[in-house]
């Protein structure tokens, strides 16, 4: 009542002086935790000498050097030779020319960034429709053994993910899904649809039921109930879970790095792999990290409601 | 023990003016009520009183010192909330010991003190229970438990029993006043229900949009209402409003409502014609075929020992708390008669009480 | 006046499926996908551990061993040493984290002006791969030219190539541990932050009528009302830092030596480089054992501290 | 409109008998009120009616039909819950719309368009039909509830404590507003609550639910004049009724078996006396109605003051029962 209104200025507000302490030691940690990712795009920007020399450098020329090298695959030649051959054709060209160095072709980083793409959208989309169904049966119809079975599917992700690799692998060996897209979907689906069922049970459990029960006795069955008054109300939960299916299928690494190689690999375990000429291209790196990271980073700042309340929601329930 | 006094209170957020100069003294071992609608003001007065706001402008005296900006913890007072805010980590033992405890005061007499307090409320069979699982009755005694142990200088109460069930309320009610007889302590009290107001106040401060309408007992309040807003707020059914235009002189003795006469109260002031209310408390009205304030019957309520019979007149619906012996068809014509002495008259305009032989002797707030 | 409906057309047209049905409709395909893909490759992981498989000989014939490898696993002193090490990890991640976390929540919670944007800054590393962030970090650690050595340098005189965070055998493990600190502090953070905001303001104004002092009400509501937040969070943390993987992979890759070579990655290692099917099979039995196990201990006490 | 019966229902959930043994007839266009504490088994015998729930045994008929086996799509009810009753993803407008959109129906969009806005004119909230209904008062709220109720004819309108989330005010205006609307259509109604001032008001007929069972069914006057027992007359009237040994006053006729006197504020005569045999205690001065609090050897008496006898606390009075009403040692009445 009114007393909630204006709890907000009561005297158990911080003071002034407090606030102000408090908001300069936060700002300091942000911005000290900031510096490695800006040290990630300022990489990507420099020289590869730029980026190596000591001590580092914070002034530098920018040159996009370091996404030319991410985005190609050259090789060396004389100078003689490639003074002899037509003007260069792009920005990229010219740089690895400077390098006494042709494009040879485009590098794996694309099609590898495209396969984190088909595999987190897939897997989210599946681990969420098949969530949102499960959660209501088992948030509403009496399930045998619910129960346990909730909380054993939740345990298995205690393994370590490496326990499971091993018979997943020879599985998939066995059916021909090693090193393919709806492989890796499938097992990300599996592991993310513990956790969807998990938190979107919370949230459906939050839905009253006195809602479905008013529509079906206004005349619909409970397959519409579900789809016209569940669904709706379900959005920001629903919404909630996909982010962080989203984001565990972005960033999973172990699997990955186990059980592709090829075709169907995705980008954590291929960007520490791109290699320069003596050693780790890191400008190239840093570029292939930048692109990676930017879609989370919108995201997240886009999202970041739903996110923060997944999250506790999550922690919250469990 | 001690007196409460406030002086022009103001309080601001923002644009929004919660409180309008209010003042008013609630004197030692006083039951004061203060009673409005949601977002009239009266928690943010008794937030104020409290040290859990700090006022705009205006002085708070406790004792006659000035404590308008001390904080809550300087001012000994005990706050009973709304929600109760029991500490939900600590047992029933521990939060009626807590105020104790943050004084320092010995373990050994912590003890005592708990018990003899719990045993005064009748809850020293659950002193080592947990207090989440209590029902809505018991946790309202620890928070009352929690107030007294300290015998601070005040109580303020910020609609303590807004959350338990109707059945419950009543009993709570009278083990309220009945606390408030035996420890006898200075008490402001914030509610929006006017039975809990009328049957424990000793004085009742009628609030409305931040300004204090009526400070008065409650026998003052109810039968000379200072405004409409008042005479509509308190009572149920409410006083009937019978509306008719006219100017008044001092000394009239009567009205026309509907070109028929009705006696009322000698008027005290002169008032220029314009729209003009007679207020008509339903238990003031009896049924008589005689008068000439007829009606037709529009709807009844049964209440057992009474009822309350709804009337279409030429001058609106009003409602009559008549014995039940008596049945009604709607529609049946009936006549209507006032009990003279008790009625009020309103300016329609300003809602005013207009001044007459029944408000002789009242403050205004 | 409103249209009467007919009652006896209705019947026959929202009769749909019953709620048995819909039920086994919703529940068995995620039922089903999570057998095949969770619950089957556990079982044949079980059915493995007693058997001498290699998965790099799959023609090879399969001999059951009994309990060998489970002997032989918790025989190995690499193994134990291994698990030391997680151990070491484990216990000062997450003594950072809540330390610095709870902090920052508390800070946070003064709501100063601006505070939900920085509160969204802070949050940025956990969302981010830990491989590739890893990854990246070997570069700020580089001796010569690395960020890291350079600043540590800049604010202590230490020359910056006289120490290397992934080389040394001292400082290795502390390399890790300030990567996953500075990755996971901010899920610390949150939580406790929810910790904080569940307490209402009203239990601080009952306290400040209590006349309890600023201190009294940090240690008497704050802390015990934001602790079952404060240890669900070191429970979700000890399991992710128990089976680390991704991270130190990337940092140090176990190295130098063995010296960060936590319990994944020595399963990793048996598993995928010796191919010892059956025996890193009985390690990860164990390790899901030991896991589970600690995990349902703490939660009973966490459910104490909860119902007090 | 139609009669519904209730033939010996019973439901159990686990050891807990929420409905035992209930049989109630609500004939055409009667409104019954189901009066209860907590737990008696009101909102029970609601959703077995509408069936959310199905009964262990017994027989509900619907107009005559058996609805045993139907959905509660099926049984042409209608349901106004005491929370959560408005979606709160649609529209004032579109929440009342719902349940003429269901597939059952398929009316026709002006159709539906002429019913919600005939609906909300009666319910008086056409002027907030576009509005998000989580932005709406209290009080709206649980007008646009019933208006979604009203939208369409069923065969009996179902309420379970529709005005219990509101203030006292906006329940006595709504109450007398449902009244006039279930009057107007002339609908079946069954209505449960545990406020006696709205079963009281509204009821053509009380039912009194306790533990399960229906005690006592009757108009409001036979209920509240004549209860069956010690349970019935308990729930009723205000103040509450005064329990007394017989012996305490004089004025009783007693039955033989007779334990327990129950007197209300009409059950007892007041005189002033120097020697009576009762002292004043305290007058609680509720505006309306003031309350006197009597004290006679040691037994408390709440009755109501007449306003016209001038008593003050201290006073002795004589007080002397006038017919009033006698329980055996089970509680039962003796006539």
């Amino acid at each position: 009542m009114s007393s909630v209104n204006t709890a907000a200025h009561s005297v158990v507000e911080p003071t002034p002086t407090a606030k102000r302490i408090a908001g300069t030691i936060v700002i300091l940690y942000a911005l000290v935790t900031m510096i490695p990712l800006a040290w990630i795009f300022l990489t990507s920007i420099k020289s590869p000498p730029d980026s190596i020399s000591y001590p580092p450098k914070v002034v530098f020329t920018p040159t996009l050097e370091g996404f030319c090298n991410l985005f190609t695959t050259r090789t060396r030649q004389t100078p003689d030779y490639i003074q002899a051959l037509p003007p260069p054709t792009g920005t990229c060209d010219e740089i690895t020319r400077g390098r006494n160095m042709v494009i040879a072709g485009p590098s794996n980083y694309w099609p590898r960034f495209g396969n984190s793409l088909l595999i987190a959208f897939g897997s989210t989309f599946l681990a969420v429709s098949l969530g949102t169904l499960a959660a209501y049966g088992f948030s509403r119809f009496r399930v045998p053994l619910a129960d346990d079975l909730l909380f054993f599917i939740l345990s298995t992700r205690m393994m370590p993910p490496i326990a499971v690799a091993i018979p997943i692998y020879l599985m998939y060996r066995q059916f021909g899904l090693s090193d393919t897209a709806l492989g890796m979907i499938l097992l990300y689906t599996a592991v993310n649809v513990s956790l969807a069922v998990w938190l979107l049970k919370g949230f459906i459990d939050e839905i009253p039921r006195e809602y479905e029960e008013a529509a079906m006795i206004d005349g619909y069955t409970r397959l519409q109930a579900f789809w016209k008054v569940v669904l709706p109300q379900a959005t920001t939960g629903i919404a909630a879970t996909a982010i962080f299916c989203l984001i565990f299928a972005w960033n999973e690494y172990a699997f990955a790095v186990l059980l592709t190689s090829g075709s169907a690999q995705t980008a954590p375990p291929f960007i520490p792999t791109i290699i320069g000429e003596g050693g780790q291209d890191w400008p190239a790196v840093a570029a292939g990290t930048t692109i990676f990271l930017v879609p989370i980073l919108v995201f997240t700042i886009i999202l970041r409601k739903q996110l923060l309340r997944g999250i506790t929601f999550g922690a919250v329930r469990k | 023990m001690s007196e409460i006094k406030i002086v022009n209170l103001r309080k601001q957020f923002g644009d929004f003016v919660a409180v309008e100069d209010s003042s008013f003294t609630v004197e030692d071992g006083e039951f004061l009520a203060l009673l409005g609608p949601s977002g009239c003001g009266k928690t943010t007065t008794l937030r104020m009183i409290a040290g859990l706001e700090l006022p705009t402008s205006g002085k708070i005296y406790l004792d006659s010192e000035d404590v308008t900006f001390n904080r809550a913890s300087a001012r000994d007072i005990a706050f009973v909330f709304q929600l109760f805010a029991l500490y939900p980590h600590m047992n029933v033992r521990r939060n009626i010991g807590f105020p104790l405890l943050s004084q320092g005061v010995p373990k050994a007499e912590i003890r005592a003190r708990v018990e003899e307090t719990a045993k005064l409320l009748r809850i020293d069979h659950i002193l080592d229970r947990s207090v989440s699982g209590l029902a809505g009755g018991d946790r309202q005694r620890v928070a009352l438990g929690r107030a007294i142990i300290r015998r601070p200088k005040c109580f303020l109460m910020d609609e303590p029993l807004g959350t338990l069930d109707a059945e419950f309320r009543e009993v709570m009610v009278h083990e309220l006043r009945e606390l408030h007889n035996r420890i006898d302590a200075t008490t402001v009290y914030v509610t929006h229900d006017q039975h809990e107001a009328m049957a424990m106040a000793d004085k009742i401060a009628v609030m409305n949009h931040g300004v204090i309408e009526q400070f008065g007992t409650p026998q003052e309040i109810y039968n000379r209402p200072a405004s409409m807003y008042v005479a509509e707020f308190i009572g149920s059914p409410p006083m009937n409003f019978m509306r008719f235009h006219s100017g008044l002189k001092r000394g009239t003795r009567s009205i026309l409502l509907d070109a028929v006469e009705v006696a009322v109260p000698e008027v005290g002031e002169d008032v220029a014609p314009g729209e003009m209310a007679l207020g008509v408390r339903p238990e003031h009205i009896r049924f008589s075929d005689r008068s000439r304030i007829r009606g037709a019957v529009y709807g009844s309520e049964y209440l057992g020992t009474n009822q309350i019979v709804a009337v279409e007149t030429a001058a609106g619906i009003v409602k009559a708390r008549i014995s039940a012996d008596r049945s009604f068809r709607l529609g049946e014509t009936v006549g209507l008669e006032f009990n003279p002495a008790k009625l009020a008259i309103f300016d329609c305009a300003s809602g005013r009480a207009i001044a007459s032989s029944l408000y002789a002797e009242v403050r205004h707030g | 006046m409103l249209a009467r409906a007919t009652p006896t057309t209705i019947a026959v047209r929202v009769r749909g499926l019953s709620d048995r049905a819909i039920a086994w409709l919703f529940i068995t395909p995620t039922i089903a996908l999570l057998l095949a893909i969770n619950i089957f490759p556990l079982i044949w992981a079980v059915y493995l551990s007693f058997t001498n498989f290699r998965a790099n000989r799959p023609n090879a014939e399969v001999e059951g061993v009994g309990l060998r490898n489970y002997q032989r696993v918790l025989n190995d002193p690499d193994i134990w040493i291994a698990m030391q090490t997680t151990a070491h990890f484990v216990f000062w991640t997450i003594l950072l984290q809540t330390v610095i976390g709870f902090a920052l929540a508390y800070l946070i919670d003064r709501k100063f002006r601006g505070h939900a944007f920085w509160t969204t800054v802070i949050l940025i590393p956990m969302m981010l791969s830990p491989a590739v962030v890893g990854n990246f970090w070997r570069f700020l650690y580089q001796p010569q030219i690395g960020l890291f050595n350079y600043i540590v340098s800049f604010f202590t005189g230490i020359p910056p190539s006289s120490f290397e965070m992934l080389g040394s055998v001292i400082l290795a493990p502390w390399a890790i541990i300030i990567v996953d600190t500075w990755m996971w502090t901010p899920y610390v953070m949150l939580i406790c932050l929810a910790g904080l905001r569940s307490i209402p303001d009203y239990i601080y104004e009952a306290a400040e009528v209590d006349r309890a002092s600023t201190w009294r009400q940090f240690w008497s509501i704050t802390v015990p009302m934001a602790l079952p937040f404060i240890m669900l969070a070191v429970l979700f943390r000890g399991i992710e830092n128990f089976k680390m993987f991704d991270m130190v992979m990337l940092l140090t890759g176990g190295g130098p030596g063995s010296t960060t070579e936590v319990a994944s990655i020595t399963l990793k290692r048996e598993a995928f480089e010796s191919w010892l099917t059956g025996r890193s099979s009985a390690f990860a039995i164990i390790l899901f054992v030991a896991v589970f196990g600690l995990a349902n201990i703490y939660v009973k006490a966490l459910n104490k501290v909860k119902q007090r | 409109m139609a009669e519904v019966v209730l033939h010996g229902i019973a439901k159990t959930f686990g050891d807990t008998v929420a409905v035992d043994d209930l049989s109630l007839t609500i004939r055409d266009g009667e409104f019954v009120v189901l009066l209860g504490p907590t737990g008696a088994g009101k909102t029970t015998t609601l959703r077995l009616i509408a069936g959310l729930e199905r009964p262990d045994c017994g027989r509900v008929t619907i107009a005559g039909r058996d609805v045993g086996r139907q959905s509660p799509a099926e049984r042409d009810v209608a349901f106004v819950f005491q929370q959560y009753s408005l979606y709160p993803h649609l529209s004032v407008y579109d929440n009342l719309a719902f349940p003429l959109r269901s597939p059952a129906r398929r009316l026709g969009v002006e159709e539906i368009d002429r019913r919600v806005r005939e609906v909300a004119r009666m319910v008086r909230i056409e002027h907030k039909l576009q509005n998000r209904s989580t932005r709406l008062s209290g009080g709206e709220m649980q007008r646009v509830a019933i208006g979604r109720a009203l939208v369409r004819r069923p065969a009996i309108y179902l309420m379970d404590e529709p005005l219990s989330s509101l203030d006292a005010k906006l329940r006595a205006e709504l109450r007398l507003e449902l009244k006039r609307i279930q009057k107007e259509l002339g609908s079946t109604l069954l209505y449960v609550t545990h406020d006696q001032i709205e079963a009281m008001t509204m009821a053509d007929r009380i039912g009194i639910l306790s533990e399960g069972r229906l005690v006592q069914i009757g108009t409001p006057r036979e209920i509240y004049a004549d209860p069956a027992n010690l349970h019935v007359a308990a729930r009723l009237g205000q103040p509450h009724i005064n329990l007394l040994p017989i012996d305490l006053l004089p004025g009783a006729a007693v039955p033989s078996g007779a334990l327990t006197i129950g007197a209300r504020t009409e059950h007892l005569e007041i005189a002033t006396s120097a020697q009576g045999n009762a002292e004043v205690d305290w007058i609680e001065h509720l505006g309306d109605q003031n309350h006197l609090h009597i004290r006679v050897r040691g037994h408390k008496l709440v009755t109501l003051a007449d306003p016209y006898l001038s008593i003050k606390p201290g006073d002795r009075i004589n007080l002397t029962l006038r017919q009033p009403l006698y329980f055996g040692p089970d509680g039962e009445r003796l006539r």
